[in-house]
């Protein structure tokens, strides 16, 4: 079922899909961060999203869109307070302020959804672009869904472009020196390497994309 | 993995369970374990708190007490305690003077302790800063604020916990916890990898005959891996990185960390001591104030650090004054 | 072997020379850095002395200073002191009120303090001996005798070092050393082996999913090996043994240590303690003296021993006593 | 060259032969020790015998046994403090003390030799025969000495008797329960090994035995 809109009811799906996501990719997750980091990543990423999900479930669709989200930001930063935690926490917190009291999310609210995650993780990390982190994905992420919005173009397809251009934004940290957190210590070693957070961005667009185009996942 | 834990999962909380109950002088926030502070909060005080992740004892939580710090908020192992945490903490231990945050420099801690000192604001209660970035091999001269902390916070601690005692107010104890880390630096190496219980396995892996110079507390890359030299040749190069960036002069005096990791025998920290000792003598430098042992660990790494601490005649009374926490007496003496 | 170490042979000495450098309250009879002495000889006072293989800091020599010990004679690792320099830790520390030798029961040991026992008696000093036989594992009850010392020989120095510093002589120090041997009980574990310097290889071998019930502090066989239990499992198993050959009742006080064996992080110490403690409040005895740390090591052993030390009234006088020495410091109160 | 009796400059160059044999022997002594015990056995042994050898070196022949003797256990109870290093320190200051002021060992001069080694190690150690120590192969060679020297048989054939008995002594230790020292922790894994007290007993007075026989050693 392909989704034009997404709503409190989707939302909670979303998650429960985003949880199943992260319990799927937890040893990956840990064995990337593990070249260049502490290995945790798959760690808290799961747990963070179990509780999310379990959290906003709880909760119900009647809460609306961006109390759910906020109720996602804040379980997050509690029970995962690592770098990525609290940057996923803050991203849905602030998207929860962009979109609160609406019904449902079209292209535009899901550009001002991602916008404001996007503005959050950046003023919370202090990264700038370049830096190789999860703030390299979410710019184009944001970026290229304001732009659909201003073309148009229906939520599944402006999500699959958001996700495209996150994968090439992935693909590009490659060649990035990390200048933040854990991997920063690798200095060379860390080109050639994907960045471990901007692997989460590109998880959490591409699966909320497929989710909205209703492929299975 | 060859732990003595239940499961991996509650191995943090079980770990706070036997520290209650071990050593009364310090509780917890509400029924949240990981926010712990002392049980005689001093009216007036300006208050101390650190966090950080767990896996590092007695760092953080063990250096609260009379003469050191107020609260610490923990998080999982090598895990930031949460904003949440370090403001229940902060909230607990303000006495009106305003609170210092002493923590190491590391992303997923600054993240959180900025949030917190955020909110914190919002409540009206002053907090200050101070990240520990003592670690010579993290980064180069000139990007110190790169590096990350290790063992050599302990300073800072003792330091900002004295200035405190005293009765100094928030900016007096930030200008001396600052210049405690100022005057702070060390280098570690590492023999063996830690394995974090969730994990389950070594984070790194370094061969039967190697060391890694510079290591992380939580096995991130050092300057340099190679074949393990005599214990002698590991400190000449360790103190050499220290010595190239600090200005000690013949008759200057400085405090000792001499760390080990979690799983190096006290016999060979001493060895290692020896040597530092005479490198010292060599400058004419006097090692005024000696510690050995586990301050900053990393779970069962073998390994050690030593950290020096450039005294001047201010901070060396604050390093001498006593302290009385559950992992650290000081008598004065 | 991976270990901080110039040289196999020099170990014991280089890590003497370490502990001399840092802690000026201990220093050395004539030459030989392995007669430790107190630089203060309190006069009159009855003198104190232990000692044994090295390899087991903080055990024996750091424990050396105020309200604990005044000399210690070490050996090589895991070797006893010789004769001649037990005599002469005893010729040095003697004040005229006789001199206490407090070891662990090791043929080794004993032989060689009953030669220095006897020597000591030919220069008119009077000499009295407990010989710590705390460690449950190493024989069944009615062969005491036959019992190593471990870890809980702590708890016979502090006893014995409180009342000779109030000044009690030398009979009654005796009685109250005794007194706390009689009412001690250690139980240990292993998780691997340590290495001896000069040997180079595991003292013994052991799976990676086993652990060793009773082994002895030099990698002496214990009671049973098997496969690695849940950290509650492995201290019940531990603590039903101390149970079952001492007499607590609801009410009772007694003094724990738990004791790491040198490779053991102090993380899972804690979740141990957590355990015992829940066990002896089942039984409503209260855990008044706790400490948590390394107090008798073997290397880089990983594994952990339990102590109980039974008080009563005046022990629990003595425990509570106050104590600062290079490796312990207890602040009354 | 076969010795009838030996004298200081023989005691000397015995000390050297033992010194060379725990050397050679360091490794198995401490694999023995290792079996039921602290593997530390070839370390003290070798360590003992390498500090008597230079110290009777140094002291030279016109010292006389007594005085060599003296010198030799006085040293291994510094050098090597351990189990058998005082009791084999004890053992040779008590030797001393019985042939003190004689010119050579002859039969019966060794018969006294080892009659005092024995007590004074079955002193200091306070072990039983049948303890499964080394006391289990001193005391058939203090008997079978005297024995010998009773019987007039001359030393070295007294030597390889005093051998043959102790082999055959070690061998009977392999039934015995070990009652003493580390090896007692092992209880009923001890039986069926042969003590390593009693296997450097065995080493010594072979090597005498050989060293007096002439046989190159
Ligand atoms: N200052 C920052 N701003 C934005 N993202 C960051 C920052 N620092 C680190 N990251 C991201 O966090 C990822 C690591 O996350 P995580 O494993 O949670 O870190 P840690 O374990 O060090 O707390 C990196 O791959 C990077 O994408
Ligand atoms: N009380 C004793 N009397 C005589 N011999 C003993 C006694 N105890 C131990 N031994 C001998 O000592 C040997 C072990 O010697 P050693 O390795 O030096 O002991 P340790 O290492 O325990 O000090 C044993 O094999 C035994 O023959
Ligand atoms: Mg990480
Ligand atoms: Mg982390
Ligand atoms: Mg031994
Ligand atoms: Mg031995």
């Amino acid at each position: 079922m392909t989704r034009e809109t997404l709503n409190a009811a989707d939302l909670i799906e979303l998650f429960e899909r985003w949880k199943e996501l992260f319990a799927d990719q937890r040893d990956v997750l840990i064995a990337l961060d593990g070249k260049v980091g502490d290995s945790d990543l798959g760690i808290t990423m799961s747990k963070a999203f179990a509780a999310a999900s379990e959290a906003v479930a709880a909760e119900g669709a009647s809460a609306g869109l961006g109390k759910l989200l906020r109720t996602a930001g804040a379980i997050m930063a509690r029970t995962a307070p690592s770098t990525m935690g609290t940057l996923t926490a803050t991203g849905f917190l602030r998207a929860s302020k962009a979109v609160d009291g609406m019904e449902v999310l079209d292209t535009a609210a899901m550009a001002a959804f991602w916008r404001a995650y996007r503005d959050g993780v950046a003023e919370r990390g202090k990264a700038k672009l370049g830096d190789k982190t999860l703030l390299d994905v979410l710019d184009p992420i944001a970026t290229t869904l304001e732009d659909a919005a201003q073309n148009g173009l229906a939520l599944p397809e402006a999500l699959n472009r958001a996700a495209d251009a996150a994968d090439a934004a992935l693909e590009a940290t490659k060649a990035m020196l990390a200048q933040h957190g854990k991997a920063a210590a690798f200095q060379q070693k860390t080109i050639g390497l994907q960045d471990a957070g901007a692997t989460v961005g590109v998880m959490l667009i591409r699966h909320m994309a497929t989710f909205a185009s209703g492929q299975g996942i | 993995m060859k732990k003595f834990l239940n499961d991996p999962g509650s191995f943090v909380d079980e770990m706070l369970e036997g520290i209650y109950k071990a050593h009364p002088a310090v509780t917890h926030v509400g029924d949240d374990l990981r926010c712990l502070v002392t049980a005689k909060v001093k009216s007036g005080k300006v208050g101390l708190a650190t966090g950080g992740g767990s896996g590092h004892l007695p760092t953080f939580l063990g250096f609260v007490g009379d003469g050191m710090l107020d609260g610490a908020a923990v998080g999982g192992v090598f895990q930031s305690p949460s904003a949440e945490q370090m403001l229940d903490v902060t909230k607990h231990i303000d006495q009106g003077a305003g609170v210092l945050y002493i923590y190491g420099n590391y992303s997923g801690d600054i993240i959180n302790f900025d949030m917190a000192a955020e909110l914190a604001d919002l409540e009206g209660i002053t907090v200050r800063q101070v990240v520990g970035n003592d670690d010579v091999a993290s980064s180069i001269v000139g990007e110190e604020h790169k590096r990350r902390g290790v063992a050599g916070i302990f300073f800072l601690y003792k330091a900002a916990g004295a200035a405190a005692a005293e009765g100094l107010p928030l900016d007096e104890v930030t200008r001396l916890a600052d210049k405690a880390r100022q005057r702070t630096r060390t280098m570690g190496v590492a023999l063996s990898s830690c394995v974090v219980p969730e994990i389950g396995h070594a984070t790194f892996s370094i061969g039967e005959d190697e060391m890694e110079i510079g290591m992380g507390i939580h096995g991130e890359p050092g300057i340099s891996r190679k074949t393990l030299a005599p214990a002698d040749a590991v400190v000449d190069e360790m103190m050499e990185r220290i010595f190239a960036e600090t200005d000690y002069q013949a008759g200057d005096e400085v405090a000792v960390l001499v760390n080990g990791l979690g799983g190096t025998p006290l016999e060979e920290l001493y060895i290692l001591f020896r040597r530092v000792s005479q490198l010292l003598e060599a400058r004419s430098v006097t090692a005024k104030h000696v510690w050995i042992g586990e301050f900053a660990t990393s779970m069962e790494m073998a390994g050690a650090s030593i950290s020096l601490l450039h005294l001047d005649a201010e901070l060396e009374r604050l390093i001498a004054a006593p302290a009385d926490t559950p992992f650290f007496q000081h008598i004065a003496g």
